[in-house]
């Protein structure tokens, strides 16, 4: 089907299907769908929404067809995505399964295990979580220590990993394991999938300065997980990571570029006030607030350019590093502005006058933008390594 | 001037250390997790009392130490490694403020305040941000009314000093928290304790209890200088342990093989907030000394130091949550509450740009 | 908007660089140390002249080559990269306020000048900043009188454009260098490059050749920002080159038996300005592209690029310096020549503050 | 003698000899006197004040009377230190003989090497040079290569030293010699004194980003240097070095200091302006300039602390290496501010209407200060593993 049609079919289609207040921005964790065992749809028009788009495919519309997914060309999938961005649709579901663990199938899996896993990650029907980090094992993935000890066709797990997102949602996880503790540490990882119903699988909620959040830690107390279970091959679990790891930089990056954009002199004029001429009352502030814009600004277009130069060919690799680093540091300073912008209010925590310390709690979130997925430290090892050549 | 402590200054710190010890930062989470109603320790408070912390700044006649500033340095340091809550501060401010402009009746509530413990609480901000010059309270025929936001201690105060405006500029007046018409609405901040807005509605003023009539800019000047001097004072002990912390952890966690404090990318970060640290506590203990001799300079160097340390207790706290990594970013790890505390103590009285124009304005520029 | 260039574009990019070939540091050090009195070298402009260099951005009705502002984003970083002097920077900057603002008269002058080298300066700063609001120049019965300063290339310019002050506020006018009672005074910078005060005394006006009367105010924010894109484009050149050079270096040597760019300090510091860059060049792309296409945005854009790049510029020339160590303050090596240039360029039409300052009265506070 | 009579003494002395024009500040080069064959008055007041100081031994007050010094304790030189200052009298005698020579001699030296050299260093007929650092050898100064062979009682000493400070004036030179590569490279360090007119030694003048300087670079080809010119032990150099290098870090930290405390906004007002309520023009310029002005002090106040901890007998330990890095940044971000208050005066190079450039020049000139006596990494390094304890 030329583009064109295609644009025209899926404009009717969404039109039909995704009705007004599947439109509207999403306010909170309740407007969201993640599918699994534990979901709930919040009214019949997500629920209308999710089925029209699962039974498409168009939850995952590039994956192939045979699994349940799309089976749109690249380019026939851009212009579903555009038009769903220009019509404000909502995306149908959200999912790890898509974003992480689907592609590292499609690239690691065997054709059995796709056929197992994909579609049930298309349709919504189980919903997955990713243990990677543990607590001896941050910015050092590799150092992991979970094991995975064969036992015949299973492997017997035991260990404990943290920051997993949703764990406590979550119907299954993909996690990373050590299978052999004897030669290089990159060497001896294996990427396992296990059921999170297993016996010896718990999961803790973790709080955090900002106050409740989606992390979890999980603990794997002599959990049998079968061997038909390991994605790639045994040991090799550490170029399945990375190559997930780079698409979650990259996703991060891009998710802070649209907060990082709000004009934060909105908030200093309404709540610093302006002379006669129209000029921020507190000079100082002002001078930090046009320092901190020119930068976000400087930033939005460079990962504009990015986008283009992506699209004429160009590889983006290790500059993923750098947006993921520039773009947590940005958000962090601009908090610190509102802040100082907003003064009182935004430094309450409860009560409805403040909306429920809305601004302070995320704050106080902003501050893990330099740590999740990779912490400014290591995005500048990789940018000075990948980018500049500079030796160990 | 002097930078390095007598032998009575330095029993005063040892004591003050010895009796924070009962009031951990573990406390401040007891609190706030029992939704503790007065957000602090009342046995901690009457600890302070009765050790006489309230009368540090004091002269003998007032019944006090007579310590002076330097003192309040002292122990207001000792409260920041902590992170120590009570209503010292409001206590201790109130204190300079009457000993200084006050009257026979002013000094006669501080005495039995501070002798019982009893609480005056200092109003003068109003909406967002602190700035004593755009004044809405004002009195008619003897009736002020206005409304006061980010009242420390409010909500245990039995006293309170409010500024208002007056056609020949701003007054300071004692008012009686249990004076018809005065409000008090509590709110739950960052850094786990209570700020109240205070509303004052028709409430009667006496004139003889307007502290030195006619000087209330020089007043309200002075609350500035010492507020700053008490918050400057409390973020350099804040902004050292949360320092000294954050170079234990980075000696004890490992990851690759190494203690991460053995990355020379951290240890020059790690050396240059040190050097900050160091500067950031002269010119506080400069500020000190300055305004207890009554030096010309000292409003601006006070202004200087809450510049200072506000700007660098933030540095602090965000490397410290930043090198513990992501355990820094869990509610069980206490260096978010050291985060916490140092935004609403660098923003009460005045924060970073406010002093910064305050030191510029006074400098001639 | 394209931040990736056409074939065309990229073939103007290669022939800048083979012509800039013969135009090394080693030339601009060359020029200075034999007290050349141009400050640049004839051969290298005539061969710019010969390629069609200042008519890149203009029309092909006034003979260009219709690259617009691109065309001239792409020579002005070719020639910071080799810190290339030459008329061509005025050359470039008068074709483009001519061509949009310029009479039939002013046309003639600008093809004749751009055919055959001729330089056409612009004389707008007085005093000590660039601050083309607070004009001193004024016109009173026909006759101009007024000091200009900081005017590049005046010294072998055949017109200059000069902003002078009416009742209705700024006018620009195109002055012969031969008029009676203009003189110059040259003056040798820090980049090795001169610059001159112009002074107007009781110059003759002809009212003919005001461009665009009664749109002065238009004018003058036209040249700040064409000026903001050719500046803000070279220093683009000048701090990737820098940056480039110093890399390189921390790669040779060696200190510690090791190599000085395996010291983390030192990459972390290379790799947060490396993004700095990155976003600088983002910026000035993004306000060719915008001034280019008329759009509204345009001069808060030029701004922000120009102070982007000020500010970058200058971390880039000294890490570069700091980063050599004791080679870098030596003559003898090109990395302070860098240095030197970064700080006058981005002084001329306003610096850090004026852009940012400008940048924030445009977006409205 | 009691203090005061010492006093009352010292007055009376320099009331006699130091004339109206020696105290007043130095200007230039020509108003100082650094001895040595090369050395010429550049008028009598200056020459009486230098013979009247060095018959006394007060050249080097503290220094032992057996050698020519002065004799005192150290409470009778901090008298006529005080005393010297506060009549504003310039230094009779500027020496790297005295401030470092001197010292180390004094410490490492035999009695024979006190006797021969201290007495020439205390009366100016012996200029001295430093010759530490080499083209290979900068912030890792052990790793010096410049050789002495052992010839006998003689060293052949090839090589290149660099920064050697007015060699071209200097009459000898003190060096860090290599005698022994087998081992570690700090053994086998030789500190070595050589006769400037030896043959086989050469000097070239340095020139700056700055324009002209005291540096020289100095060439080593096969000279002959006896071995009783070593100072300490045969490959022992390193323990003289580094006692001497503890002694220059302070020394430059505290040179810094009075250039770092004028205030800048005195230049802002008078070349950008001010508006009708005396605010300068330039408000984003005004809040960095207030920013440097707050730090400037703070670091003022701290070099106030730390001389009375001093004196309350708290040691001061590698401090002095955040002194010194502190005040050269504080130094150079002075000069940066400068050039944009200041405008198109300071960015001119050459001609009298701009002093021949000396704002430009004298900007320049501070990007050393982060460089020389050891680089501002090189001062975060010490503290970080001696203040901190952070491990290497």
């Amino acid at each position: 089907m030329s583009l064109d049609q295609f644009r025209e079919e899926v404009v009717d289609f969404l039109e039909a299907n995704c009705l007004k207040s599947m439109r509207k921005p999403i306010l909170d964790e309740s407007d969201t769908y993640w599918g699994g065992r534990n979901a709930t749809f919040k009214n019949e028009d997500q629920e209308k929404w999710f089925h029209a788009m699962a039974e498409k495919g168009w939850t995952t519309p590039t994956w192939p067809a045979k699994y349940g997914g799309g089976g749109l060309s690249k380019e026939h999938g851009i212009v579903l995505k555009k038009e769903m961005t220009r019509l404000g649709c909502r995306p149908p579901l959200l999912s790890f399964g898509i974003w992480m663990l689907g592609p590292a199938l499609l690239k690691f899996g065997s054709e059995e295990q796709r056929e197992e896993h994909l579609p049930g990650i298309i349709k919504g029907e189980v919903r997955w979580c990713q243990g990677y980090s543990e607590p001896g094992a941050g910015s050092d993935l590799a150092g992991l220590q979970t094991s995975a000890i064969s036992d015949g066709d299973h492997y017997i797990v035991n260990g404990q990993k943290v920051w997993t997102s949703y764990a406590d949602q979550a119907d299954k996880i993909f996690a990373l394991t050590r299978t052999d503790n004897s030669s290089k540490k990159q060497i001896g990882i294996t990427f396992l999938l296990i059921d999170m119903l297993t016996q010896g699988v718990s999961t803790r909620p973790i709080k955090l300065i900002s106050g409740k959040s989606p992390f979890c830690e999980t603990f794997f107390d002599n959990v049998r997980v079968p061997k038909a279970n390991v994605i790639g091959d045994e040991n090799a679990g550490w170029t399945v990571a990375k190559y997930l790891l780079t698409h979650e930089r990259a996703s991060i990056a891009g998710a802070s570029d649209s907060d990082v954009m709000t004009p934060i002199s909105y908030y200093a004029k309404s709540k610093v006030g302006v002379d006669k001429n129209g000029v921020l009352n507190d000079v100082m502030l002002r001078s930090r607030i046009a320092e901190w814009e020119m930068d976000a600004a400087s930033f939005k277009f460079t990962m504009d350019r990015y986008a283009q130069e992506m699209k004429a060919g160009q590889s983006i690799g290790a500059k993923s590093s750098f947006m993921k680093y520039y773009g947590g540091e940005l958000n962090k300073k601009k908090y610190e502005l509102r802040l100082e912008c907003e003064g009182r209010t935004s430094l309450a925590w409860d009560g409805e006058g403040f909306k429920g310390g809305k601004v302070a709690r995320q704050f106080c979130r902003t501050k893990g933008n330099s740590i999740e997925g990779g912490t400014s430290e290591i995005q500048l090892n990789i940018v000075a390594k990948h980018i500049l050549g500079l030796p160990s | 001037m002097s930078y390095v402590l007598t032998e009575e200054q330095e029993f005063l710190k040892s004591s003050a250390k010895d009796l924070l010890k009962e009031a951990p930062v573990a406390l401040v989470r007891e609190l706030r997790d029992n939704q503790n109603e007065l957000g602090y320790s009342s046995d901690l408070w009457n600890a302070m009392v009765e050790m006489g912390w309230p009368t540090t700044a004091l002269s003998e006649d007032l019944g006090g130490l007579d310590f002076g500033l330097k003192g309040l340095n002292i122990l207001m340091e000792e409260c920041g490694r902590t992170l120590s809550n009570s209503p010292l501060f409001s206590s201790l401010l109130a204190g300079l403020v009457i000993q200084k402009y006050g009257g026979q009746s002013h000094k006669e509530v501080l005495t039995k305040a501070v002798s019982e413990g009893a609480t005056i609480a200092i109003a003068i901000q109003e909406g967002q941000h602190y700035q004593p010059k755009n004044n809405g309270t004002s009195v008619i025929g003897g009736a002020m009314s206005g409304s006061k936001t980010m009242v420390a201690d409010a909500h245990v105060a039995d006293h309170f000093l409010v500024s208002y405006n007056t056609d020949n500029g701003v007054e300071v007046v004692l008012i009686d928290a249990k004076s018809q018409g005065v409000s008090i609405s509590k709110e739950f901040y960052m850094d786990s304790r209570f700020y109240s807005t205070v509303t004052f509605d028709q409430v009667a003023v006496d004139e003889k209890e307007v502290l030195s009539a006619g000087k209330g800019k020089s007043v309200v000047s002075y609350i500035t200088n010492c507020a700053s001097i008490l918050i400057s004072s409390e973020l350099i002990g804040l902004m050292t342990e949360a320092f000294e912390r954050t170079i234990a952890y980075l000696k004890e966690r490992r990851q690759f093989d190494k203690v991460i404090g053995s990355f020379q990318g951290l240890q020059h970060r790690a050396a240059d907030l040190y050097g900050e640290i160091e500067v950031a506590k002269s010119i506080v203990l400069k500020a000190v000394d300055a305004l207890d001799e009554n030096d010309i300079m000292a409003p601006a160097l006070c202004s200087m130091a809450m510049a200072k340390t506000s700007k660098v207790a933030k540095t602090a706290t965000n490397e410290g949550v930043q090198m513990y990594g992501g355990i820094g970013m869990t509610d069980d790890e206490e260096i978010g509450f050291f985060l916490k505390r140092a935004r609403v103590a660098a923003s009460l009285f005045g924060g970073y740009t406010y002093h910064l124009n305050r030191f510029a304005k006074m400098s001639g520029y």
